[in-house]
């Protein structure tokens, strides 16, 4: 005879002001086989597991269900207390009446009857629970980091640290990411180049770290512990192991007018280059897109000055596969280029330039070795505008959301700029200076304050060219919302942080979810900030949503964390809410029929056949068997099955019927 | 006589629209309050004698949704489950059941008002077919009968 | 005739086979499955206008099963049955002669699954004339009249399932019908009962069902229970390109999926 | 060859202060084999009062236009006024997004409009019917360099019309290319040219217009091509309170794109109305055509 007991969570007043929770319990208590139940203020603090675990063990109950907020949230707590109190954790449910109920429905009697309903159907599939008890799945102690920007540098280097092997993987030819590109860093105006190169350097150098770089991830299986990486290693056409990275071979390049992506346009490069002279590693690739050699097959001149002989142009894409245990999704972010704005030009003017690109320009390394010199006419501008949220926070045709970074960057771009050029002026036209960062709001304030950047609060409706300037038109709000035009020379556009292109296809591989501005989504916004919704696949940086550096890198660090905490097991315990097929005595021995239609629904390959054999070793019958290695518990195959052989714990045909059955009684 | 409430149960699945639900809830935005949610694993498991068992009893629409195609956390769950729907759907037309009051949609762990919108878009369209006596008629007084 | 006789003696007379499953006479002008173990036997065995019953049934009987090897006279709703049920994992090539028997009549000799496949090719299918009316007519029906008319047409069921014992591809040791914990269909042979079991085996037999029309014809009281396979027999063939009882390997349409699969209907 | 029926709403403007719109249009239509069917009985659009002040009327008035043009029989209506233009697809598409204004609206013109029709404006109208057109039938190259000018209403709201480029639009440029016009890229095609004001509030006009017309002038524009009347009438004809506003005299004349057309394809000025200008207009030595023009052209959806 089944026991159970229900708990009813007021949740502060999350549920209660809506849901009249002493009536539901009251209610509760009157279903059958329920012979406890109680409303309490908080049921997941410690005097709320107190009374399950209490109840429990006074009523002998046979299983529990609270009734509070949403399972995602806090079922691993109850259950924990469950097992506390010895009753099987898996036989403790969650009916959700926060999340799906208080928190989307007015107070009244429709809300209650749900709040009830949902309770009765959830003891009515918790009557049903099976004591289960928890899967040992090996670990692999490898960690795979998927991107080589700074977030990808510290947590390849912080997992490396901890003893454990770390594979990288990078898109480009060198790491760095988008670090390596700026010029100073806020606050503190040191040099981007010279904090990160050394940590570059570092994982080129840690025995336990293996990089692969001009590589993508082609596919992953496999689940927590236990993935099966693909890798494309893309065709660099230069042997690794024999070139010593003199260089030659990029100076002697006849096809030199290539843009240079690493300047964002604003360079240009050979057609087997080094994407930047502290590249990491330093190893030319050769560009077979612009390469004389492969549009026409004529050249060579790098085979012929190379005296490491380390040019193969027969070289072909490699595809490697790796066994990790974890992997760390750092593939960061890219900005919307000018092109995006109508208002501005589609892109069309020269001098209209955005934050990536100015970096370029202020960067000792870049295109103009540092001089403030704009693209159309190589003139030092006089008058420089910067637009920050340039198309950000506007749901009407922009992107909705705020880019986080932009305030800063735009604050030091104007500082930066008048550090060069003493008697222009710079004029920053804004919404909101959103500074929250420690010494960040002093940062901007000095650069109103004391190098003198004229802020407009703002936007600007229009930019357009009249004999050789741009003319920005825009509004200052704190002017009477007067007409504000400016003749600018050049304009820089703090355009917003998006996604990489290529995220969407990297969450499907992955099976992890992104948001509809195609960020990877976090497990929970504030207590699961770096985990995904997969179980051992973890986010840093900005490939989550704009995030500036300090941020990314202790993101970084947080993800290194996690995966050596799962390191740190030689096995984990995994849910075993897993498929299972029937087995009974002979002559039957299963109802399975063995027509294995449940074989290719399996996305894991799990279903095996298995022979059932007699003494002699004849064969009596053939039966699906599921390997509860592999099993992930989607029960496909549960639903696939026509003589219901298949069962998946956690979610039972007897568990679902009755969850629906109870819908009749209410 | 008071208004007519239809009974609306949600299969979902774990991943996307369970979260997705969840992230209305956080979101606070509000929908009608007939619905009644059932997780599943993946839309894979939703089997389609849990649809007629949810007519039979006493639901008036049915409300099926999981993730988007490619973003099944399982991969390929919600590919069957689309087959496997296409059919069920055929054969339910074929043989009266009213299909208008059976709605299928892919909300994922982002789209908390797309959720929102899809219950209370079945609410309204429920309400307006009224409720599914036929059917229950069939299961309650047939049996006693 | 003397040719199916000529082969079915030489199989047994020869011991490729220790069983051949095909007619003997029956009552009055009737004909009945009949099994042979010897060779003198099949003097008995005949082939006629009336030998249009799917034995492929038999195949999963405890008589076949216990054969280390069989030969069955085929007509080609046998064949397709034999496809079906051997992608299905239910019977290896191994164990089966199958001699062909054209839907004129004509014997075509012993077929191997890749002849078989051929065969199953060259023969007519489709839905009968009379049946692709009464589906066109019951699609053409209001919602109500539609499902009124299927609540009338199963109320005379009496859940004998000859429907499914008649059904080759209704194999199953335990029928769901039969799963009590939870009762999925209920068993009395109520207006209720009736409608769901009925859509459940349809929902089973999709993809599968190569439209022999067996189901029909066992039925004690008349329910036009093939159209509802044929219907979607139809509807699998023209959305998924998928057709069963045609290969030897073959996954029905319920077991895999293209990423171009329609969902227009879904929100 | 078929002779194309068009239906067309002139509206009051056409009949009024912008005559020669209409007889532009007219005159190229009836060059090209096109007729233009106006809705018998037809009533003022609306604009811009009704809106203002009430919904459901300045839904009603263009919705009994529409039934009207629907009982006739027509297919395809041609609105060359932009603020006809615009009134007719803002109410075709608020009707048919919101079913119970539509039954409203039915209700109080006493007819039922069903939505079927599509409304086309000027350009539209030259893009489906005249361009293809233009290379057997044009005289003369437009070979003048040109500022088309598109004002606030012929593109806009994007979310209703899905017509052009809402920032920078393009259509007019294609067309003035395609008669061999240089059509320059300047800063003021979608700014306002004050609009209503043009008879209350003249000083309004004088500055908003007068930027356009300066910029127009200042990048060697020889002639501003519209397809509004209400712009046609505050550039050419407040051309004192322009000259005021920008301290010097400017000659640049204001041409329908019609008229363009026409002059292109040989039509007597007169006929085109070029006299009825304020700004005389003063384009002579057309070149003889000589061959086909290639333009390019530019994907104009907006993506939003």
């Amino acid at each position: 005879m089944a026991r159970i007991g229900v708990f009813i969570c007021h949740c502060g007043e999350n549920i209660s002001a809506t849901v009249d929770c002493p009536k539901v319990s009251e209610v509760a208590a009157k279903f059958p086989g329920v012979v406890y139940s109680i409303d309490y203020k908080y049921m997941c603090s410690d005097p709320g597991q107190s009374m399950v675990v209490n109840a429990i063990k006074e009523h002998k109950l046979t299983g529990v269900v609270v009734s509070a907020c949403s399972p995602r949230m806090h079922e691993p707590t109850f259950r924990r207390a469950c097992a506390e109190a010895g009753l099987n954790p898996y036989l403790c449910e969650m009916a959700n009446i926060r999340e799906h109920c208080s928190w989307v429905h007015e107070k009244g009697d429709k809300t209650d009857q749900k709040a009830i309903d949902v309770v009765r159907m959830m003891v009515e599939k918790v009557k049903r629970n099976n004591a289960l008890m928890s899967i040992k799945v090996p670990v692999t102690k490898t960690a795979l980091v998927i991107g080589g920007g700074v977030a990808g540098i510290q947590a390849a280097l912080d997992i490396a640290n901890a003893g454990h092997k770390v594979i990288m993987v990078e898109r480009d030819p060198s790491i760095g990411g988008h670090m390596s590109q700026l010029s100073e860093t806020f606050p503190t105006l040191d040099c981007s180049q010279c904090i990160l190169t050394p940590r570059m350097v570092e994982v080129a150098q840690n025995p336990n770290i293996k990089l692969y770089t001009y590589a993508e991830v082609e596919s992953v299986e496999g689940f927590v512990g236990n993935f099966t990486v693909k890798i494309r290693k893309k065709a660099k056409s230069v042997d690794e192991t024999v070139c010593n990275g003199c260089g030659l071979c990029t100076t002697k390049c006849p096809n030199k007018k290539i843009p240079n992506e690493f300047e964002l346009g604003m360079g240009k490069r050979p057609a087997i280059y080094v994407p930047f002279p502290q590249a990491v590693p330093n190893i030319p690739v050769i560009d077979k897109i612009n390469c004389t050699y492969y549009k026409t097959g004529k050249c060579k001149i790098c085979e012929k000055v190379c005296q490491a002989k380390a040019i193969r142009f027969d070289q072909e894409d490699e595809i490697i596969e790796v066994a990790v245990g974890a992997i760390a999704i750092c593939t960061g972010f890219d900005v919307k280029k000018t092109d995006f704005f109508p208002e501005y030009g589609y892109g069309k003017y020269k001098d209209i330039i955005d934050g990536l690109q100015f970096e370029r320009m202020a960067s000792a390394s870049g295109p103009t070795s540092g001089e403030m010199r704009r693209p159309s006419d190589g003139q030092t501008p006089k008058k420089i505008v910067f637009v920050a949220c340039a198309g950000s926070r506007d749901p009407a045709k922009g992107i909705e959301y705020c880019s986080k970074i932009c305030c800063m960057y735009t604050a030091k771009h104007a500082m930066l700029y008048k550090h060069k050029v003493h008697d222009g002026t710079a004029y920053v036209f804004y919404m909101d200076i959103r500074a929250a960062g420690k010494n960040y709001d002093e940062f901007t304030r000095r650069g109103i304050e004391e190098d003198g950047a004229k802020y407009i609060r703002g936007r600007v409706s229009k930019i357009y060219e009249r004999d050789g300037k741009l003319i920005v038109v825009g509004a200052d709000t704190l002017m009477n919302a007067e007409t504000v035009e400016i003749e600018a020379d050049m304009v820089v556009l703090a355009t917003a942080g998006v996604a990489n292109p290529g995220a969407e296809e990297l969450a499907q591989k992955l099976h992890v979810s992104y948001d509809q501005h195609k960020f990877f989504s976090e497990a929970h916004p504030k207590l699961k900030p770096v985990e995904t919704n997969t179980a051992g696949i973890y986010l840093a940086g900005a490939c989550q949503a704009p995030k500036d550096i300090p941020e990314s890198v202790a993101a970084a660090s947080g993800v290194a964390g996690k995966i050596s905490c799962l390191f740190a097991n030689n096995e984990l315990t995994r849910e075993p809410l897993i498929a299972f097929v029937d087995r009974t005595a002979p002559p039957e021995y299963s109802s399975c029929t063995g027509c294995f239609l449940c074989q290719p629904v399996c996305p894991y390959n799990a279903i095996e056949r298995e022979d059932v054999k007699d003494r002699n070793g004849n064969l009596i019958k053939q039966l699906a068997y599921i390997n509860p290695g592999l099993c992930q518990g989607c029960g496909t195959c549960v639903a696939v099955c026509k003589s219901k052989s298949i069962d998946i714990d956690g979610y039972t045909n007897s568990q679902m019927y009755y969850e629906v059955d109870a819908l009749l009684n209410s | 006589m008071s208004e007519f409430e239809p009974k609306i149960v949600a299969f979902v699945c774990n991943w996307c629209t369970y979260a997705g639900a969840d992230l209305t809830g956080t979101s606070r935005i509000k929908y009608s309050a007939n619905v009644r949610i059932v997780r599943f694993p993946c839309t894979g498991r939703i089997d389609y004698m849990l649809l007629t068992k949810a007519f039979a009893s006493g639901a008036d629409g049915i409300i099926v949704s999981g993730c988007h195609p490619n973003d099944c956390h399982y991969t390929s769950g919600n590919f069957y489950a689309r087959r496997r729907w296409m059919v069920f759907k055929k054969i339910c037309d074929f043989m009266g059941i009213d299909t208008r009051r059976i709605v299928f949609s892919w909300v994922s762990a982002a789209e908390g008002g797309k959720w929102a919108e899809i219950v209370n878009s079945t609410n309204e369209e429920i309400k307006k077919l009224g409720p599914y006596e036929s059917y229950h008629k069939l299961s309650t007084q047939d049996i006693l009968a | 005739m003397e040719e199916i006789k000529k082969i079915a003696k030489e199989l047994l007379a020869e011991n490729k086979v220790q069983l051949i499953v095909g007619f003997e006479k029956g009552s009055a002008n009737k004909v009945r499955p009949a099994f042979f173990t010897k060779p003198e036997e099949i003097d008995q065995l005949i082939y006629n206008e009336y030998c249009i019953h799917n034995i492929a049934l038999y195949l999963k009987k405890d008589i076949c099963q216990k054969a280390n090897n069989l030969a069955i006279i085929a007509n080609p709703n046998v064949v397709r049955s034999i496809l079906q049920l051997a992608s299905e994992n239910q019977i290896a090539e191994e164990k089966i002669k199958i001699i062909g028997i054209s839907f004129e009549g004509k014997c075509v000799g012993l077929l191997d699954f890749k002849a078989a496949e051929e065969f199953s090719k060259t023969q007519p299918k489709g839905i009968k004339p009379e049946d692709k009316a009464l589906i066109e007519k019951i699609q053409a029906m209001p919602l109500e009249e539609r499902f009124n008319y299927w609540v009338e047409a199963f109320s005379p069921c009496i859940k004998c399932y000859a429907c499914r014992a008649s059904c080759p591809m209704c194999y199953c040791g335990k029928c769901n019908v039969e799963t009590n914990n939870p009762q999925w269909i209920p068993v009395a042979p109520h207006k209720y009962g009736n409608l769901e079991w009925h859509m459940m085996r349809a929902m089973h037999l999709a993809g599968r069902c190569i439209n022999c029309g067996e189901c029909n014809r066992s039925c004690p009281v008349n329910i036009p229970l093939n159209i509802l396979s044929y219907m979607l027999s139809d509807f699998i063939l023209d959305e998924f390109d998928s057709e069963a009882g045609m290969n030897a390997v073959f996954t029905p349409a319920l077991s895999v999926y293209t990423s171009v699969d329609k969902e227009n209907f879904i929100k | 060859m078929q002779k194309i029926k068009l239906g067309y709403y002139p509206g009051c403007s056409l009949e009024g202060s912008s005559r020669e719109y209409n007889e532009s249009v007219q005159a190229i239509a009836e060059k090209l084999g096109i007729e233009l069917v106006s809705i018998p009985d037809w009533n003022c659009c609306g604009a811009t009062a009704a809106h203002n002040l009430n919904k459901e009327l300045s839904l009603s008035l263009p919705a009994r236009n529409l039934a009207l043009a629907e009982e006739a029989g027509l297919k395809e209506l041609v609105v060359p006024c932009a603020a006809c233009y615009s009134r007719f697809t803002t109410t075709q598409h608020e009707l048919m997004h919101d079913e119970t204004m539509h039954q409203k609206v039915n209700g109080i013109i006493g007819k039922e409009y069903k939505g079927n029709l599509r409304i086309l404006n000027v350009i539209q109208f030259i893009e489906e019917f005249i361009i293809d057109k233009l290379d057997d039938n044009i005289k003369f190259e437009f070979n003048k360099k040109v500022a088309c000018y598109y004002g606030c209403l012929l593109v806009r709201p994007n979310k209703i019309l899905n017509f052009d480029r809402t920032e920078d639009p393009q259509t007019m440029d294609v067309v003035m290319k395609k008669l061999g016009a240089d059509s320059i890229d300047w800063a003021y095609k979608t700014e306002c040219c004050g609009a209503g004001f043009s008879v209350s509030f003249t000083e309004a006009v004088g500055r908003l217009s007068g930027k356009i017309v300066e910029d127009a002038d200042h990048r060697g524009a020889e002639a501003l091509i519209v397809a509004c009347p209400m712009c046609h009438s505050n550039l050419d004809m407040r051309r004192p309170e322009i000259d005021k506003y920008n301290g010097k005299k400017l000659n640049i004349p204001v041409l329908y794109i019609t008229q363009a057309i026409g002059l292109a394809l040989g039509i007597d000025r007169n006929i085109l109305g070029l006299q009825r200008h304020f700004v005389t207009v003063k384009l002579n030595d057309f070149k003889p055509f000589a061959k086909k023009i290639e333009v390019e052209n530019l994907q104009i959806t907006e993506e939003i």
